[in-house]
């Protein structure tokens, strides 16, 4: 009982400190306090339930037993890390968003194919991962190399999609403009079309993020060698190790938001003309 | 090209010659004709003026011009060639109503951009851009982005784009529309040194009778529904103006005239 | 839309070539391992029939496909277990519950974060964190502890699903309520508009296009949830189900007919989106 | 009626065929037991399950409930209706494999989810590395499917001598181009299917009853699965909601199922018992002896 | 509500009062000192313009009166009261630069919306909606959607919107900017004539000279950086305006005085 009224507590404080946070003037510092401490309400809060509850560690362990498990495992998490993230994620990533990037624009010089292709790629988009990864790790084998299949399979078409938008993102009169120029198709393209597309691309890059890291891993589940976040996770699912389970889990969401706040920074830097990005200067 | 006996008696050359110009767009409510059996020849030096109510096809005439619309129907020559070719040769600068400067290039990249695509040597674009800039009292700003100047300096530097590169023809459309009075009439001025300096030919589109009397040798009233030209007046003003040139009863007789004729192709409906 | 069909066709058509010539190229070697295994030699016809008919390709050849797509839609009763719509209809009905959970759940986040200023500055960064934990590794947890208390059958994997569509709903929800611009927003206080007839009489109209955006891509997160969510309940039916007995029995032609159906079923939900959204921004006049 | 709620280790199929017998034929009705059967997953772990509330009763192989046991989870054997493993190593002949001693250099495929335990005993009572040194074995992790060993990623896979073994067959190769190793004969099998429960609940004697009317009901349907084989099989087949299962892979499965439950009336041998222990410790996944892991209290009431 | 003797020595009611106005807005780049000591009344009944180069404050002015911005220093009351009440009572109409009509509600259903948001009654606010848009000459065009107006009917139709409720004050921010001289002249005509009719209080900004001789009773100049007032001109045209009196040598007169005031505060700079 005195557990749950801690946890009660600690969301009364981490809130009310929010909410005096918010009055504050904005500024870097109150941009980082606010949601650290909602993290830090939540932490607090799970620790509290999880034993006024006396919720059983093969369910839902607690952060503290979490934490503990992830300091003592830092080398297969470590192992883990370069298994899915570096060689899997990344890889796919980056062979993913460049197919997807060339073919934006293979499909904007010719519209024949963006009136063909687009409709038939969204239908192949729509096909769910979770069956397709079993395939894909039967054609391509247990190791990494799957795994980064996976995950060009699911972040071409939303890098795709953008990417095509974002090459029909500049407006009718700068097209125009570049025409009264004579300006070559690829001279355009360059000096006029890729720049504008650049908050578009970078969408699809944010969002492509996410999807290959949970791509890499999902792909796990379906076979891999005996390492990697996928593979630790459903193999100690299975013998109830669930702190490592967590661990597993924090480790992904650490890297997951540290990709995405990657990426966010370099649109920054490409963008920063843009309205939405001087907005917030 | 074509030699023509103009009635100031010196020998005039025509850069741009419409014959039965049609224009017709296909939309969802049906065509709507921009423009209808337009002719209007252009001579070289001449500095031309259109006017009229919104919608009367005068942006529309321009973009034929430039090779931006294709007519539906009749003749249009730039240079005694087709308008595409013209474009290609690069026989005009263009300046669009707004003042579209790319967000992602400063303003001195912004007015070296046509020069690069028209594969200028480095050291000329440089000198170029800054002989521009001062010319439209931007010198100083290559530095800044569109975004970090107001909308009557980005015109500025828009214009100095167009003007960045050697085109015997300038197709200028409201470029003033956004500027406060007096900036207007100090650009108008700048306009019609230029204009005498280089003899350039200029096709310019303005809503300000004024403006319109002040700069043109000839100014052409248009009408829409559908768009046609319902007059066209020649000036008498002489070629040497000063702003208060504006003031003389010669001007406000030829303002008159154009309101005059504004006036009768007017539905008051837009 | 007309001019459309002929690229379609043709791109359909270079996959079907495309398809067929990996399935030969695929399933080769268990065909000339069987060979010889026999002892005979395969001519190159042979090889062919013999790669486009396996019971069990590593890649099944589209006719494959679509024989078992025929047989267990059309030859089956549709309250049949085996029936492929009595499974399509169970991923669906999750899927749909799933949405609209996700949606409403989406569209309440971006109310708070565009009205409440704690919640503008702490819950962005926790819900793309949210969709950085693989779903799949707490979905089991998920519908153990729902489970536990007391709660089973369509709801759990509801919730599955809605836990990856309230995300692309939020965002597009935040973006579309911020979309008026500050002259709009100044135009409501010279008319002293509360905050209530500010939302519901410019942030919400003008959010529509957002929505609708926002929409269609959670469907088809949505339906990938219910999928996940079918995988650890046991796999009783649904098309999760369908994959998951597939793969254990090794019948590829069966996973990928459930794979091209919910690939189907995810395309004819995000049409009725796109219909639904052609309807209302019309009647809105937001759309010639 | 009372209800009783069991959660399986594996989606519907004969190796279950005794429970769903018992409810088909109305065993559990005679005992007044209202018993609904989960079918489990590859990601669902019964233990969880169990635990969390959601069943009754599980059926779980003993090193797993064993390696749970160690991890808090108070789980207790009350009944083993599987008194042989049907855990076997598959290995295609082409590959040059005919003894244990032909192991080294060769990839071996196995489940996890702590059914790894076994093979990695094995490996190390033959002295063979397995952590990718030199003369050592490579393990791979693969998915309970045979795809693996049929595509030649792996040499040896894991398989039951109920299910996998026969998709391996049916994929068109013959016994003659397989050389399989069973666990039994090696020595090394451990328990598998059998009935586990709470402490928490049979520490109530209301619970205890249910379960041994539960478990004397379970048994009669596994001894009339072992002696109409195939009706059991159509059982099974009704009861599968996924329409994948078919006759013929069932049917055989429920013979080889009933060699498995031959000579067991469900009452756990504290022999076996303690050889599974000692293997699991082997292969280190518990470390000490375990206590209380078991008990005859259910089936001695229940089978008298 | 401060009553004064005027200057005609009728007794007249101050609308607008600002006293040492300060605005200084805090940017990236330092402070922009948007408004600088700024004084004025404005009495009940006048039309006053504002004019001046761009970014000297006209439009921050305005909305200081709108409390749309919050002044940093000195003081000013609206209908005697504070800004932000004169608001909260609903005591003026604002016409922005743009026409700012919502896409997704007819023409009608646009000038409603503030009377929807004023809990006019509902009989009431289909009579209303008849009547401004009669007024702007847009009977008939209740079912349209903005998309399918000009700009021009798009801007009379955001008029007709601030005219929908009876707001004693009207504060228009450049509202004909987008049109062509013709349809201009016709709305200052109609503008004038509402005024006159409602003896309405107006401020009005404009950057055409000619515009705000025409309309206003009282002209203020304003310069910038920082924006202050740099001169008030009062008319002396009477009330009663035909369009013609632009070429009366008065008109003129005070046309050129606003002119020399512009051009003092002028720096050719943006
Ligand atoms: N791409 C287009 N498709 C269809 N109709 C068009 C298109 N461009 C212009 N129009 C129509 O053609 C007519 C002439 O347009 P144009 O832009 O040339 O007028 P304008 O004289 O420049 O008007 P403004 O003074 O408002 O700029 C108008 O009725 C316009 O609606
Ligand atoms: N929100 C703001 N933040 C910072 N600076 C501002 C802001 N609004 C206006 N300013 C600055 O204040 C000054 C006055 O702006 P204001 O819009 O009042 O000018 P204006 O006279 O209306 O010009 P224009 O004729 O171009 O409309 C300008 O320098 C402008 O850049
Ligand atoms: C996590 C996990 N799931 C299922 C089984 C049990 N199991 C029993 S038979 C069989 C193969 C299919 O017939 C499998 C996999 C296990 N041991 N571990
Ligand atoms: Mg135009
Ligand atoms: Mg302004």
């Amino acid at each position: 009982m005195s557990w749950i009224l801690a946890g009660l507590a600690a969301w009364l404080v981490g809130w009310w400190s929010n909410v005096m946070l918010a009055r504050l003037p904005k500024s870097r510092a109150t941009g980082l306090a606010v949601p650290v401490i909602i993290g830090l309400t939540i932490i607090v809060m799970w620790e509290c339930f999880v034993r006024g509850l006396e919720v059983s560690s093969v369910i839902l362990p607690p952060p503290t037993a979490i934490a503990a498990r992830f300091a003592e495992s830092t080398s297969i998490l470590w192992e883990d890390f370069v298994q899915t993230v570096i060689k899997g994620a990344l890889t796919g990533y980056v062979l993913g968003c460049g197919a997807a990037f060339l073919t934006a624009i293979a499909v904007d010089r010719f519209p024949f194919l963006q009136r063909g292709l687009l409709p038939v790629g969204n239908f192949v988009a729509a096909l769910p991962i979770i069956g397709m990864a079993p395939i894909l790790v039967m054609w391509f084998g247990f190791d990494w190399q799957s795994k980064a299949a996976v995950v060009v399979v699911m972040v071409f078409f939303p890098m795709l999609v953008n990417t095509v938008q974002g090459l029909q993102a500049s407006d009718r009169m700068q097209r125009d403009l570049m025409r009264t120029y004579a300006s070559s198709y690829w001279q355009t393209l360059f000096k006029l079309r890729l720049p504008a597309a650049m908050p578009f691309i970078f969408n699809g890059l944010k969002i492509a993020t996410t999807l290959a890291l949970i791509g890499a891993i999902v792909a796990e589940f379906f076979g891999s060698p005996i390492r990697g976040m996928g593979f630790r996770i459903s193999t100690s699912v299975g013998q109830l190790a669930l702190d490592l389970v967590w661990a597993e889990i924090v480790v992904a969401a650490i890297v997951g938001s540290a990709f995405y706040g990657g990426v966010a920074l370099l649109e920054k830097a490409v963008t920063f003309w843009h309205p939405s990005q001087r907005g917030r200067a | 090209m074509s030699l023509d006996r103009g009635d100031t008696g010196v020998t005039t050359e025509t850069v741009i010659s419409a014959k039965g110009l049609n224009l017709t767009f296909q939309t969802n409510d049906g065509p709507v004709h921009a423009l209808r059996d337009v002719d209007l020849d252009i001579q070289k030096g001449d500095f031309v003026s259109f006017i009229g109510p919104s919608g009367c096809g005068k942006t529309t005439f321009l973009r034929c011009m430039a090779d931006l619309e294709t007519p539906t129907g009749g003749a249009i020559t730039v240079n005694g060639v087709s308008p595409e070719e013209a474009r290609r040769s690069r026989a005009y600068g263009y300046v669009f109503q707004a003042a579209g400067l790319y967000p992602w290039r400063t303003i001195g990249r912004n007015v070296s951009l046509p020069l690069e695509i028209m594969g200028y040597p480095k050291s000329d674009i440089a000198e170029r851009v800054e002989r521009v800039l001062e010319l439209v009292d931007l010198a100083g700003f290559e530095k800044k982005f569109p975004w970090q100047l107001s909308g009557g300096m980005q015109q500025r530097a828009s214009i100095a784009r167009a003007l960045a590169f050697d085109a015997d023809i300038l197709l200028m459309d409201e470029p003033f529309g956004a500027l406060d009075e007096i900036v207007r009439d100090h650009l108008n001025e700048q306009l019609l040194q230029l204009w005498d300096r280089t003899n350039k030919t200029i096709a310019f589109v303005t809503h300000s009778i004024p403006e319109a009397v002040y700069l043109s040798t000839r100014i052409v009233v248009m009408s829409p529904r559908p768009g046609r030209i319902t007059d066209v007046i020649e000036s008498t003003l002489p070629r040497e103006r000063p702003l208060d040139i504006r003031d003389t009863p010669e001007f406000l007789e030829i303002a008159h005239r154009v309101r005059e004729g504004l006036r009768a192709g007017h539905a008051y409906d837009d | 839309m007309r001019k459309s069909v002929l690229p379609v066709l043709t791109v359909v058509a270079a996959i079907f070539v495309i398809w067929y010539a990996a399935a030969v190229w695929l399933n080769a070697a268990w065909a000339y391992d069987r060979a010889a295994r026999a002892g005979v030699e395969l001519s190159f016809s042979e090889l062919v029939a013999d790669t486009w008919s396996q019971d069990k390709p590593k890649l099944p050849a589209p006719h494959q496909v679509a024989v078992e797509l025929w047989d267990t839609t059309v030859d089956k009763k549709i309250t049949s277990k085996r029936s492929l719509v009595y499974h399509s209809w169970v991923t669906l009905s999750a899927t749909l519950l799933g949405f609209a959970l996700g949606t409403v759940l989406g569209i309440g986040l971006a109310i708070g974060i565009v009205y409440n200023r704690v919640m503008d500055m702490s819950v962005m960064p926790w819900v793309i964190a949210s969709q950085t934990i693989p779903i799949l590794a707490i979905a089991p947890m998920i519908i153990v502890v729902l489970n536990a208390v007391g709660i089973s059958g369509l709801l759990p994997k509801a919730i599955i699903s809605m836990y990856l569509s309230f995300f692309p709903v939020v965002v597009g929800m935040v973006k579309g309520l911020r979309s008026p611009g500050v002259m709009q927003l100044d135009q409501m206080k010279t008319w002293n508009a509360s905050a209530n007839q500010t939302f519901w009489k410019l942030r919400l109209p003008s959010s529509m296009p957002y929505l609708f955006t926002s929409m269609k891509v959670a469907m088809a997160a949505s339906l990938v949830g219910a999928i996940v969510g079918e995988l650890p309940t046991g796999a009783v039916a649904g098309l999760g189900a369908r994959l998951l007995a597939g793969s254990y029995y090794g019948q590829t032609i069966q996973i990928w007919s459930a794979l091209l159906m919910a690939a189907a079923l995810a395309a004819v939900m995000v049409a009725l989106i796109g219909a639904i959204q052609r309807v209302t921004l019309k009647r809105m006049g937001m759309a010639e | 009626a009372d209800e009783v709620t069991l959660q399986l280790k594996w989606v519907t199929q004969a190796q279950f065929a005794g429970y769903y017998v018992a409810l088909d034929k109305g065993f559990y009705e005679e005992e007044g037991l209202d018993v609904t059967i989960k079918p489990g997953g590859p990601d669902i772990a019964p233990v969880q399950v169990l635990l969390g509330g959601g069943a009754d009763v599980m059926v779980d192989w003993m090193p797993s409930a064993l390696a749970a046991r160690e991890k808090g989870a108070p789980i207790v054997n009350i009944a083993q209706p599987f008194a042989s493993s049907g855990l076997m190593l598959t290995c295609l002949k082409e590959h040059g494999i005919n003894s244990p001693e032909d192991f080294p250099g060769h990839t071996l495929g196995t489940w996890f989810f702590g059914n790894e335990i076994p093979l990695y005993t094995w490996m190390g009572k033959l002295g063979i590395p397995t952590d990718g040194s030199d003369g050592g074995v490579t393990i791979q992790k693969i998915n309970f499917n045979v795809d693996p060993l049929l595509q030649k990623q792996v040499e040896c896979a894991t398989t039951m001598t109920y299910n996998e073994y026969w998709q391996v067959i049916d994929a068109g190769l013959t016994p003659d181009d397989l050389v399989v190793f069973k666990y039994e004969d090696e020595g090394i099998s451990t328990l598998e299917d059998g009935l586990y429960t709470t402490e928490e609940k049979l520490a109530d004697p209301a619970e205890v009853d249910k379960l041994v009317r539960f478990v004397r009901a379970s048994m009669k349907g596994w001894k009339y699965a072992e002696a109409n084989p195939d009706e059991a099989a159509d059982i099974v087949l009704e009861n599968d909601e996924t329409g994948a299962q078919t006759e013929k892979h069932q049917r055989r499965m429920m013979g080889e199922i009933a060699k498995l439950t031959a000579g067991s009336n469900g009452t756990l041998d504290p022999a076996a018992y303690e050889r599974t222990v000692g293997i699991v410790m082997d292969g280190g996944v518990i470390t000490k002896e375990p206590e209380g892991a078991w008990t005859h209290a259910i089936t001695d009431e229940a089978l008298n």
